[in-house]
């Protein structure tokens, strides 16, 4: 075990694998000698050239393809979009490209690529940077995304997602990066697929993933005091979704939140609500709910921001509405 | 090294092929039997079969929706295309891709494509994983004159000269695109000139000229291996029927598409082989050599099942 | 009143539009001359000439930013996608700029402007040709979507949505163009905003809009000789949502199914599923459904993709599966 | 017409102010009272005030996150500005859009872009109706040379040729991309070169003298107000600060930055007016008109309050 921040856990498990595996490359826009804005992939061009970390243009559509390409011919290339935001320049390339063309081919190609992005608010970096866009990518068959929340999820999955051979939407966070965490060190992955309880309750379930579930367990603290017990799920993979964990501990509560950052509106927040109804109506004893973005895009001072986006205490408080 | 006249034979069977082909498909698109929209390259046999035959099979090729002729002289099994083609389980995609996806790696085919341009960064990183793993394939790209006005094409010229990509370009330039004469919409017609602004080594061809396509190919092929970079290939042709079934063609003379028919690709092979010392006998058995091949391939495509409806749900991952 | 296809309809609001409002012009491929692949803009262009009918490159993501700058300084640009799955190659224009522009400029900027679109499956034309991407346009704010199921809701629409003074989505679909139905001539028009109920009925509450607004339709019919009275209704808007009628519907019928052939993972039926449990969580006396295409891409071959996008026997077999 | 000695004396303080904004900034962001990032414009003063005092205030204007220089010369209101910085209620978009977005219709600012190139074919389209409308406004759209490499840019030049648009492209080219040397990710380094492939008027310029920016860009409009369509300016410049706050700079030396100091727009155009006969205390008092104008816009920013957060769910829809 050793005590690093998810930036270097990711740094970590990108530079175990292109050790073990000579097929995985990287692109990406000043991920070379600069290391990545983020640090992700700081000092892997000493180790590896700059052919295998290999920088951009600023041509994310052609460059995620190119990815597609190198990986249909069984390259596996990890591409870093520097923003989530930025994958709407290269929509084409992952939605009706990466996320399709083995369907198309009747399964005679395959497409083991992983993209990274780092995404969401709490910086004031304005509405064009600070967009969350997993339930998008989660409408698109094809696709696996993954959100880890800390350090050691981070590079377990991060391992899992390169060695996955399908398309994997890699989804960091801005304000992750520096968290520290135990991780374990050497080669370990974490299962794709597979959500985790990271706290255990008997009066609500709360499920989140990513930076939001941080935001849960602190929630969960201040419930705690309040004589509530919150159970908090990381899902940890937006899709597949793992439902069993979260209905195994919804029978146990009665009660479930979906807590994300990304805008409400068609979110997993309601997803998860309509599967719960689908797959086992009676385990509620009361209304679920769900805390994402208000529907407005993400503006810049502190006090709009922080009315945009799901706080800490927007949980306790919609948490104490259910009791 | 240019194709021998025995070659050249074969060349033009196969031409006639990829044309009975289409023939094929465009009565069974009208008795109904093929959903959603056909692509015909008919009068662009020679910018395929020229292009693919400069290549190995372990070559790679990106193409369009209009690419049943490159997928075809790339080495795609022909019964396979037919059953694609009538939605059957036998077919190359297994009935999920259709018209505009052709597939098949084991011959290079990385896939057609039926957004303008978007495979052609895929052919870039064939290239460039080639490229890392020091070997000497190269990929080829075909595209319409229209895919040059398209931000991810363009986005690639530029990473393909930075890298210096085993790469070939090939612009199949009919001069239309969609139902749009393509030098309204496009600031510089030749478009070899805008890749050459771009530092890509660059030039045209005549593009029914089986011969001139297959040597540019075999150039660019030879200077890609070398690690001498990408080519970009313009190769002028014309599309003689429609953008795909049901185009009016209002925006052409029936003159024009006269007049295009006396330069197309087959007919000018024909007459080549038979300067070359080819007798009409000659022509005529290889014509009946292709009416074999395809109505071998539509038996094979008639007789086989559609899929069952559960194989929806199969070939998304691995 | 004329009998006219949705495309004629189409049309003549168009027309209209253009012959009282010089700001209203059209861009988009081979919309001129030819008059669309879908006849959509058939002859506009002998009426007002190739400046206002504007044949485009191949440069979705050009020509939609051309269409926001021209919004910006005052015109009213109809900006037609060929296939709405082309939306991806301009998406960033779409979602990053058209949606955001006015917000991130405090108000001081608006954008008029309208992106036509079809989209839909039922044809075989794959999956790069077959998708519907409401829901995920619907999770961006600053979006208006609507999407008419009949002729006369779509030229009453996409009139509203020429004036509406900010940027709308305006959704056709590929298999409703040669539908007819009674259409007012000159000019009306239908608010953006308001559902319509399309049929009574007392038992469940059936809400779709757009091509399987039809099959519901259809399947109610089927389900009326079977003793079950479905009131359907068509939301027309997709965003914003008109929750009262749904609500006001559901509080007769107490029973809810959402159609839509949009993928169902974040669709719209799990949004106004979680929007019922939120808003009126006592009116369903079971558990509401949701049918939308399953979670793959859209095959080709017809047995494949009946068998994903859902059609009038699925709407039936989930009804009855509900009493 | 060519900048008279009294308004180049007025262009001289309008660049101090833009520095002078820039240093302010940077100070603020030091003790933590901007959100999100700062990317300076310091050292490219010129072909922002070079470039905007060649337009009219109803001509229209794109620009990037570096863009706050060309804001404040179109004639964006500096209090507003600065207040925008601090998240203020009075700041020109009420806090919402912050550093990088910084929009002002009145004065033809049309807004400044996080996206690279995303704001171009917004001044394409404001061109397109100047056009539509007869009228004789003209669209700048800025950028860096990074943004070359991006589709929708590409596109856009192919739109503005073919279009005759009253378009003019200023590409600031500052050498970097982010940490990248820009010449390691373009094929082809004088970015002017490229968009004459595409048919454009293409020219580089000085672009640290101020003189010549004006003269390259006021040329270009008139042009463009005739009907002769769009021009392309390749201004070359250099920042003197990093990309943004935090920037380490590893990817170029001191003794470069020192060097580029020597021609820094700001002390060159000091010297052109000294040889038009300023004194150093006619300078000195440019500077200080300068420091009052930014200390007061300051003083404003400072003493504005913070939106409501209720004020985040209004400005969506008019
Ligand atoms: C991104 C995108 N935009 C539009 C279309 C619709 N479309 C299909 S083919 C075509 C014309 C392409 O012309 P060209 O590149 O010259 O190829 P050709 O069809 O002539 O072979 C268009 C516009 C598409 N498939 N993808
Ligand atoms: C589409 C997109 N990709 C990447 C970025 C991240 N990014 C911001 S600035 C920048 C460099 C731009 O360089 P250049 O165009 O030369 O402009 P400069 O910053 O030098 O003024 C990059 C890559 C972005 N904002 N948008
Ligand atoms: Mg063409
Ligand atoms: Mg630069």
């Amino acid at each position: 075990m050793s005590n690093i921040t998810y930036a270097q856990a990711l740094n970590e498990a990108l530079r175990e694998e292109m050790k073990v595996d000579s097929r995985v490359f990287l692109m990406g826009e000043d991920i070379g000698h600069h290391g990545g804005i983020f640090r992700v992939t700081k000092d892997l061009i000493d180790e590896f050239g700059a052919d295998r970390v290999r920088d951009t243009p600023i041509s994310e559509s052609s460059f995620v393809g190119v990815g597609i390409g190198a990986a249909m011919v069984g390259l596996r290339p990890v591409v870093e979009l520097l923003f989530m935001d930025f994958a709407l320049v290269a929509a084409d390339q992952i939605v009706n490209q990466a996320a399709k063309l083995r369907y198309m081919s009747g399964g005679t190609v395959s497409i083991p690529m992983v993209v990274r992005a780092q995404q969401g608010g709490g910086r004031g970096n304005g509405a064009q940077h600070s967009q969350s866009f997993e339930t998008w990518l989660a409408q698109i068959p094809g696709l696996i995304i993954v959100a880890p929340s800390t350090p050691a999820d981070a590079k377990g999955l991060l391992k899992s997602s390169i060695r996955a051979g399908n398309p994997v939407i890699f989804i960091e966070h801005k304000l992750l990066y520096n968290i520290k965490g135990d991780v374990p060190e050497g080669d370990y992955s974490i299962p794709i697929g597979k959500a985790e309880i990271k706290r255990d309750g008997r009066d609500i379930t709360i499920v989140s993933y990513s930076r939001t579930l941080l935001f849960a367990l602190e929630a969960a603290k201040t419930l705690a005091q309040k004589g509530i017990e919150a159970e908090v799920i990381d899902l940890r993979t937006i899709e597949p979704l793992d439902m069993n964990t979260i209905l195994e501990s919804v029978k146990g509560t009665g009660r479930l939140l979906v807590v994300h950052e990304a805008h409400s509106n068609c979110g997993l927040g309601a997803e998860i609500i309509a599967r719960v109804y689908e797959q086992a109506p009676d385990t509620l004893i009361m209304p679920p709910r769900r805390l994402g973005a208000k529907h407005v895009p993400i503006p810049v001072a502190e006090s709009l921001e922080d009315a945009v986006l799901p706080q800490p205490a927007d949980i306790v408080n919609a948490v104490e509405a259910m009791f | 090294m240019p194709l021998t006249p025995e070659r050249l034979q074969d060349a033009y069977r196969q031409m006639l092929i990829i044309r009975k082909f289409e023939e094929t498909i465009r009565s069974l698109y009208q008795q109904g039997k093929i959903r959603g929209s056909f692509h015909p390259c008919v009068g662009q046999e020679a910018t395929a079969v020229g292009g693919c035959w400069a290549l190995r099979k372990d070559d790679y090729l990106t193409c369009t929706y209009r690419g049943h002729g490159q997928a075809i002289a790339k080495g795609l099994n022909l019964q396979a295309a037919m059953a694609e083609m009538l939605g059957k389980e036998t077919g190359c995609s297994k009935g999920k891709g259709g018209s505009m996806h052709f597939t098949d790696p084991s011959v290079g085919l990385l896939g057609a494509n039926a957004i303008v341009a978007g495979g052609v960064p895929h052919a870039a990183g064939a290239a460039l994983a080639s490229q890392l793993q020091k070997k000497d394939n190269v990929a080829i790209a075909y595209f319409g004159e229209g895919a040059v006005n398209q931000g991810v094409f363009l986005e690639s010229l530029n990473l393909a000269v930075i890298w210096k990509l085993p790469l070939i370009l090939v612009c199949e330039n009919n001069l239309y695109s969609e139902m749009s004469p393509s030098h309204e919409t496009t600031s510089v017609v030749e478009t070899y000139k805008r890749a050459a602004g771009f530092g890509f080594e660059a030039m045209q061809v005549d593009g029914n000229d089986i011969e001139a396509v297959y040597n540019a190919v075999e150039q660019a092929a030879a200077r890609a291996r070398a690690g001498g970079g990408p080519t970009y290939i313009e190769a002028m042709t014309y599309r003689l029927w429609g953008h795909m079934m049901g185009d009016p063609e209002i925006y052409r003379t029936k003159e024009e598409v006269a007049k295009a028919k006396e330069n197309e690709p087959i007919v000018r092979c024909g007459k080549r082989l038979i300067e070359l010392g080819c007798t009409d006998a000659d022509l005529s058995r290889l014509d009946g050599e292709a009416e074999a091949i395809i109505a071998a391939a539509l038996q094979f495509a008639e007789s086989s099942s559609a899929p069952q409806p559960a194989d929806a749900f199969t070939d998304v991952f691995i």
